[in-house]
């Protein structure tokens, strides 16, 4: 056990799991968005490719690192646009219509992958975000190697920090939180349940399509096919894991990351000889069951989540 | 906007709007041809060809069409009762594990391929047990367990094959030991691939089909599925009968992964399933979650799939036009059926 | 990014020796006639390291005219029957994959069309009787592992660690070389060994490797994308594998173990041309004495690797060239030390 | 009440029409509402009401007529405008986000979704809790709160946007004698501010008591227009139904023996809401026991053991002096104990079935079991058709006829009670 202590007190550690969590963190805002606004959206691995590869395509053609992220995010935001096109006001099944999009995003990122890159067998690299230097943080013995972080992770918790303000602090966010609680509430109060669940399913997208970017663009630096490699199901995972609060979610998604950074170091000690390495791999996934099992009791699921709003029907 | 349901929907609407949406996914196929640099108009006879265009292409969508025969009443079972079951890939490998279990020798009997299919629901069936208990009592959501479930189930198979149930004649791969000849399902042709697992989802749907509406079962699933609360205060086991559901779903999931490994592949590979288990909730919400509708909606997908694949090859453009078309197919097809019952007004 | 597959593969027959030269030479001497329709069938995307090199070596062919190749990237197991079937169907005459996942399908495909040839990957041995029609490969390239290795023990304090998808018998016999190789010059270092489920999560290997240099690693085998990139961020060395990476991290690879699929492929082609494609097991044309594999060349480390460490090298390549030295084969997955 | 008739024209529902399929559910509506004035709008369920006051409200558009508030035409299909012009409308399903607290639910939609919010929300609902009557804390939860103090966040949401025209849609169905009265009060302090209510309802007496003015509703059509001094609730009744109503009368008769015993009965507390104290209670042939309280004081605890749904944690259950060991709702009704629940949209019936499914549930639960469910399909036509609320609705509350052999021991969709 001593060794899991090692690890724990390690300052490198705490890098490599605010580095697993970044991405993680910005798709679960995106995620939570979307589910506090009443749909479920499982268009999110997809969504999260094609983050990945328009990012990394656009910073590869010449777009500066920040542009590459807009590019992504407004690649995923037009994936959102489909989603909550057909969920909305069509109300069609959210399952269906998230699973059509995750394999609609993917397939075409992959298309348009091969089509701009027919003849290469290694992909191209950019020059990805490097970690900030801050003047007088990062000289720091312990917290600054831990803090060694490029600005795209920066980003990833002043999202999530937006994220909670908007929801709780601002008209906006009471809208979105009563759209997904019952829709009736917001259209007697005059407002949009149409334009507040499409906008929030858009805006909780083009997140996705950024936690997506920041592989190609900050943990790596290039596109690959398959490499988003169910990420974006952990964060549909993470949102119920975070009981649909945002910073519950982070937590989770940190929690989450730390249990795969232990996983890797794990698999090097004696306890990893001795366990199959596929145990190490599940354990998040185990762990995030266990945690919901023991928070269900007090989770407070959106009342309108999954349910489609037919105006006049009540 | 609102959705006003149409109280008689004419032929024409029931059987043009699924028409209209088969021709706008087949403009997108030749608009992606055309971007591809492919004739577009060779395009759509490649892809009939492909999918339907010789006895080879025919019985190779049907064969397609098998797992998801299963895995789309595997959902459309659990979600008529409001059970959202995402976790049929896991349950498809647990019927596949067993298969395995009985197939390779532990059972030599003829008794082998019945007792082994039952088996497979059977373990199927405990698998989404544990989600369907955790949500009856302690709510927990079920969305989130099976989700998680495949990915826990997928790595549980990798450790299988790479360790206990790794074939020692295998030269190394994880890969499972091959079923004996008496655990495998026969060829419905010799020579091709379809097998008589296709047979079994065809009875299986029927018995579904049966089921639903034609027994207190199936009355009480439906009634659970429309509204728990009613269906509690009428004196239905509503957690019985979601039980029963899940043991049910979970069951037909498994036969999947059963056929797949018995009928199929005669082993057990880590990538038995190219997500059968996510492709049965489309086939299972197009076909509006009717039993006997997934039989349809199930050899419409595999023939897009197969059809645009092999048109891929035909008219040398990317592989992946065949899931883009897929996918497109079936936003549209959705859109359709809902079109079919319902129109836009305003106000 | 465009600089293809082309430079790769020229360099790879230069070092590869006159074996791989005359390998290569020996169908383009027959562009006369109608190039053989070729068809390459994969389960993963061609930027996968293993399948490039077929992919490369293919391309080649059809640049030089003697075949007509197309492929079929990223198919499931489940669909790779069919997909054969389908080509086999449309006329063509040579079939290149793997069949690792889909063994006895695909070998009732080969039963199913004599006149196709087929050259699969596969774990298994060809059988004449069976399948007249297929020939086996695999990457044999334990040699250039195995000196890989010895380069590798000569510029390691003793901690080693090697990122892995699979643990395959592909992936095991080059990192059980590779080890061996290492252990050659200092058999007691320790090595540490990680799968990480996935062929295709650079993130993912990118972490896994950082993990190890922070339990003290000082070189990296990599054998996936990504490792290379935590090796040069955190300024320590890395050994290559299958394909040569030193000009994307001139100061971090040292070198690689490359493999060259032309041999294999070219006698293929012969024996088409030649009407003579029989069961055979193709798996030795990618031995180092077939020009199958190679050592690519020190490039920016030619200065930096101790002169005794190349010296042993080039010793061990001699011998194994001259068929004095066999490297082992070991298909078992390795454990870290 | 003073009745000002000269005072001004705050509304004008002008030959209003509305179809659903083949359904008229407003048939050339007129109305006109003063300032100060309270109008009662009267009619059976499925008369046409609740459509109407959606059409006025923006959630439906009219397919014929117009609404005009303060002079000026209000925009079809926009709640907002109908907000805008002054019209706060309280539902007879409230429209409440319960994760929300009170504040929370008041200030939805004032103020810019773009803006940080603005401050002085709290007074100004403070104020108008105090000068209304309207006893309610800011902060609480909404799910946390009972159903009379949701009417009055409701009544607030309305003021809290400065309401000229107040609509309630029967606002008392869900209130308790002591409820309504306050109700009642907050309407005239309202009414005395100058503010216009429209009222619907068919509780008559509740009518003779606030309104000004009757509008009755019959199959979607005006049929009457009277003023309440001028009219009696039998006079309404017989406008409502379209002819002479007979009440029933009842007789006083001996009880007959003890059926079912509630002996010193507990059950847990739930949150808030307190469970039963040792409550002991003799149910006895032929006699009706009512049980009066305002809700969220131990109904539901008790309906739910008496209906099978819940043992409770200390006492006995005896039905026909022997105590129950195994108790579930199907054993409840096939020991002849039935249950029409206070809520039968979401507990009564399912709304997607059809008329005979939902009687063959009560078929099923008096022991016939799924052999004989093709025998029973027969007789009842299907109505799965029927999607529109009103349609929907209607076939929720008609009457499954009990067939032949079954024993009516449960009715599923029923409403409660007589409506006069």
């Amino acid at each position: 056990m001593s060794e899991v202590f090692d690890i724990l007190i390690s300052a490198s550690f705490w890098a490599a799991v605010l580095r697993i969590a970044s991405p993680l963190i910005l798709a679960t805002m995106g995620e939570l968005i979307c589910e506090r606004a009443g749909v479920l959206n499982l268009g999110i691995e997809g969504i999260m490719v094609i983050g990945a590869f328009t990012g990394w395509m656009a910073v590869y053609l010449g777009l500066p690192l920040w542009g590459g992220v807009a590019t992504a995010m407004a690649a995923g935001m037009l994936f959102g646009l489909l989603h909550s096109t057909l969920t909305v006001p069509f109300g069609l099944s959210q399952h269906v219509v998230g699973l059509g999009v995750t394999l609609l995003a993917t397939s075409t990122a992959y298309f348009t992958y091969r089509l701009m890159l027919p003849e290469v067998t290694s992909p191209p690299k950019i020059e990805p975000f490097q970690p900030l230097h801050i003047p007088g943080l990062s000289d720091l013995p312990w917290l600054g190697e831990a803090l060694s972080q490029t600005a795209l992770t920066w980003a990833a918790f002043a999202v999530a920090g937006l994220v909670a303000f908007t929801l709780y602090r601002t008209p906006l966010g009471l809208a979105v939180r009563a759209v997904g609680e019952n829709p009736a509430a917001v259209e007697a109060q005059g407002l949009s349940v149409t334009g507040l669940r499409m906008g929030a399913v858009i805006v909780g997208s083009g997140l996705m399509a950024v936690g997506g970017a920041f592989l190609t663009l900050s943990a790596f630096s290039s596109f690959f096919f398959e490499m988003v490699n169910g990420r974006g199901w952990i964060c549909v995972a993470l949102v119920v894991f975070g009981a649909w609060r945002p910073g519950k979610a982070v937590l989770g998604a940190i929690l989450f990351a730390a249990f795969d950074a232990l996983q890797i170091r794990l698999q090097q000690t004696d306890l990893g000889a001795v366990l199959p390495y596929q145990l190490f791999l599940a354990l998040p996934f185990i762990l995030s069951i266990l945690a919901l099992i023991l928070m269900s009791r007090r989770a407070e699921v959106p009342a309108a989540l999954m349910v489609p709003y037919n105006k006049g029907e009540r | 906007m609102r959705l006003e349901p149409i109280a008689n929907p004419s032929a024409v609407r029931r059987l043009g709007l699924p028409v209209l949406a088969l021709l706008a996914t087949l403009g997108v196929a030749m608009a992606l041809a055309t971007i591809a640099g492919a004739n577009p108009l060779a395009v759509l006879g490649q892809i009939a060809t492909g999918a339907l265009g010789s006895r080879l292409a025919i019985l190779e969508t049907l064969n397609r069409a098998t797992p998801l025969i299963f895995t789309g009443l595997a959902v459309a079972v659990a979600f008529r009762a409001k059970l959202w079951n995402i976790g049929a890939e896991a349950q498809l490998y647990a019927g596949a594990i067993v298969a395995v279990l009985l197939g390779t020798g532990a059972l030599g009997s003829p008794m082998v391929l019945p007792v082994s299919a039952l088996a497979a629901m059977l373990a199927g069936a405990m698998l989404l047990l544990g989600p369907v208990l955790l949500k009856t009592r302690l709510g927990v959501d079920e969305v989130v367990t099976t989700l998680l479930l495949n990915f826990i189930m997928l790595l549980f198979v990798s450790y299988l094959l790479e360790g206990p149930m790794k074939d020692p004649m295998g030269m190394g791969w994880p890969k499972s030991p091959a079923l004996t000849p008496e655990a495998r399902l026969p060829r419905i042709v010799e020579g091709l691939r379809l097998h008589w697992g296709f047979a079994l989802a065809i009875i299986a749907a029927v018995i579904v089909w049966v089921m639903q509406t034609r027994t207190a079962l199936g009355f009480e699933i439906r009634a659970v599925g429309q509204n728990p609360e009613a269906a509690r205060f009428a004196g239905m086991p509503v957690n019985a009968v979601l039980l029963k559901t899940a043991l049910l779903s979970g069951g037909l999931a498994a036969l999947a992964g059963w056929s797949e490994v018995a009928g199929l592949k005669g082993h057990l590979s880590q990538d038995l399933s190219p997500g059968f288990g996510y492709t049965g909730i489309i086939v299972a919400m197009l076909a509006l979650l009717h039993p006997l509708a997934v039989v349809v909606t199930a050899v419409f997908v595999a023939g897009i799939f197969v059809g645009s694949d092999a048109m891929s090859r035909a008219a040398d453009v990317p592989t992946y036009i065949a899931d883009m078309l897929l996918a497109t197919a079936l936003l549209f097809m959705v859109l359709a059926i809902l079109l079919t019952k319902v129109r836009v007004v305003r106000g | 990014m465009t600089q293809g597959h082309f430079t790769v593969s020229r360099r790879g027959l230069l070092i590869g020796g006159t074996a791989a030269g005359i390998a290569a030479n020996l169908p383009l001497q027959a562009f006369a006639q109608d190039p053989i329709k070729m068809a390459g069938i994969y389960t993963v995307p061609v930027e996968q390291q293993w399948v490039s090199r077929i992919h490369i070596a293919a391309e080649a062919l059809k640049a030089a005219g003697t075949v007509d190749y197309t492929y079929t990237e990223n198919v499931a197991n489940t669909d790779y029957p069919r997909v054969m079937r389908e080509y086999c169907e449309a006329g063509v005459k040579l079939i290149v994959g793997e069949i690792f996942g889909a063994e006895a399908e695909a070998r009732e495909v080969c039963a199913e069309y004599p006149d196709v040839a087929f050259l699969l990957g596969s774990s298994f041995m060809p059988d004449p009787d069976a399948h007249p029609n297929l020939a086996v490969f695999d990457n044999y390239i334990q040699d250039a592992a195995y000196l890989s290795g010895i380069v590798a023990g000569g510029m390691t304090q003793g901690n080693i660690g090697m990122v892995g998808g699979f643990p395959i018998p592909e992936v095991n016999r080059l990192m059980n070389a590779f080890m061996a190789g290492v252990r050659e010059v200092k058999p007691d270092t320790k090595f540490q060994v990680s799968f990480i489920g996935s062929w295709f999560d650079p993130p993912k290997a990118k972490e896994t490797a950082f993990a190890m240099i922070d339990g003290g690693a000082d070189l990296m085998y990599a054998e996936r994308f990504g490792v290379s990139d935590a090796a040069k961020e955190r300024g320590v060395l890395a050994i290559g594998n299958v394909i040569d990476t030193q000009p994307d991290y001139p100061d971090t690879v040292i070198t690689s173990a490359l493999w060259h699929f032309e041999p294999t492929l070219n006698k293929a082609v012969e024996m088409v041309l030649a009407g003579s494609f029989g069961a055979a097991n193709y798996g030795t044309y990618s031995y180092m004495i077939a020009g199958g594999c190679s050592l690519a060349p020190l490039g920016t480390f030619e200065d930096k690797v101790p002169s005794e460490i190349k010296a042993l090298v080039a010793e061990k390549e001699a011998a194994i060239r001259a068929g004095s030295f066999i490297v082992t084969i070991d298909d078992n997955e390795p454990k870290s030390s | 009440m003073t009745r000002e008739t000269e005072a001004e024209v705050v509304l004008r529902l002008d030959r209003i029409t509305k179809r659903f399929g083949a359904l008229t559910a407003n048939d050339a509506v007129s109305l006109t509402l003063r300032r100060g004035e309270v109008i009662a709008l009267l009619g059976e369920n499925g008369a046409g009401k609740t459509t109407l006051m959606n059409i006025l409200f923006g959630h439906y558009v009219a397919d014929a007529g117009g609404v005009e508030v303060f002079g000026a035409a209000l925009p079809a299909g926009n709640p907002k405008a109908a907000l805008a012009a002054g019209v706060g409308m309280v539902h007879q399903h409230f429209t409440l986000a319960g994760n929300l607290t009170v504040l929370e639910n008041i200030t939805l939609g004032t103020e810019s979704l773009w803006s940080r919010g603005t401050a002085g929300a709290r007074e100004k609902v403070e104020r108008l809790s105090r000068d209304f009557g309207l006893a309610v804390h800011p902060d609480a939860k909404v799910a946390r709160l009972s159903v009379g103090e949701r009417q009055r966040v409701e009544i607030l949401k309305a003021l809290y946007r400065d309401a000229r025209i107040l609509i309630l849609d029967e606002p008392t169905a869900v209130l308790t004698p002591q409820e309504a009265e306050a109700l009642f009060a907050t309407l005239r302090k309202a009414t005395a501010l100058g503010l216009s209510i429209l009222f619907i309802s068919h509780k008559l007496h509740e009518v003779m008591a606030i309104a000004d003015r009757c509008v009755v509703l019959r199959h979607g059509r005006v049929v009457g227009e009277v003023d309440t001094h001028a009219t009696n609730t039998a006079a309404l009744a017989a406008l409502m139904v379209g002819g002479e109503l007979s009440l029933p009368r009842a007789e006083a008769r001996a009880a007959g023996p003890v059926l079912m015993t509630l002996d010193a009965v507990s059950t847990p507390d739930r949150g808030a809401t307190p469970g039963l104290k040792a409550v002991t209670l003799d149910l006895r042939a032929g006699q009706i026991t009512g049980l009066a309280g305002v809700s969220g004081n131990g109904q539901t605890a008790l309906a739910e053991i008496v209906g099978g749904l819940a043992l409770p944690s200390a006492g006995r259950v005896m039905l026909q002096d022997t105590p129950i060991a195994r108790w579930s709702p199907g054993e409840a009704l096939a020991r002849g104990v039935a249950r029409v629940p206070e809520d039968r949209h979401h507990q009564g019936s399912i709304a997607d079935f059809d008329l005979t499914e939902n009687a063959v549930e009560l078929a099923r639960r008096a022991g016939l079991r799924g052999k004989d469910y093709q025998g029973l399909r027969r007789p009842v036509p299907r109505t799965r058709d029927a999607h529109s609320p009103s349609v929907r609705r209607e076939h929720a509350e008609a009457d499954p006829r009990p067939r032949d052999g079954v024993r009516p021991a449960y009715h599923s969709g029923k409403s409660a009670g007589p409506r006069t």
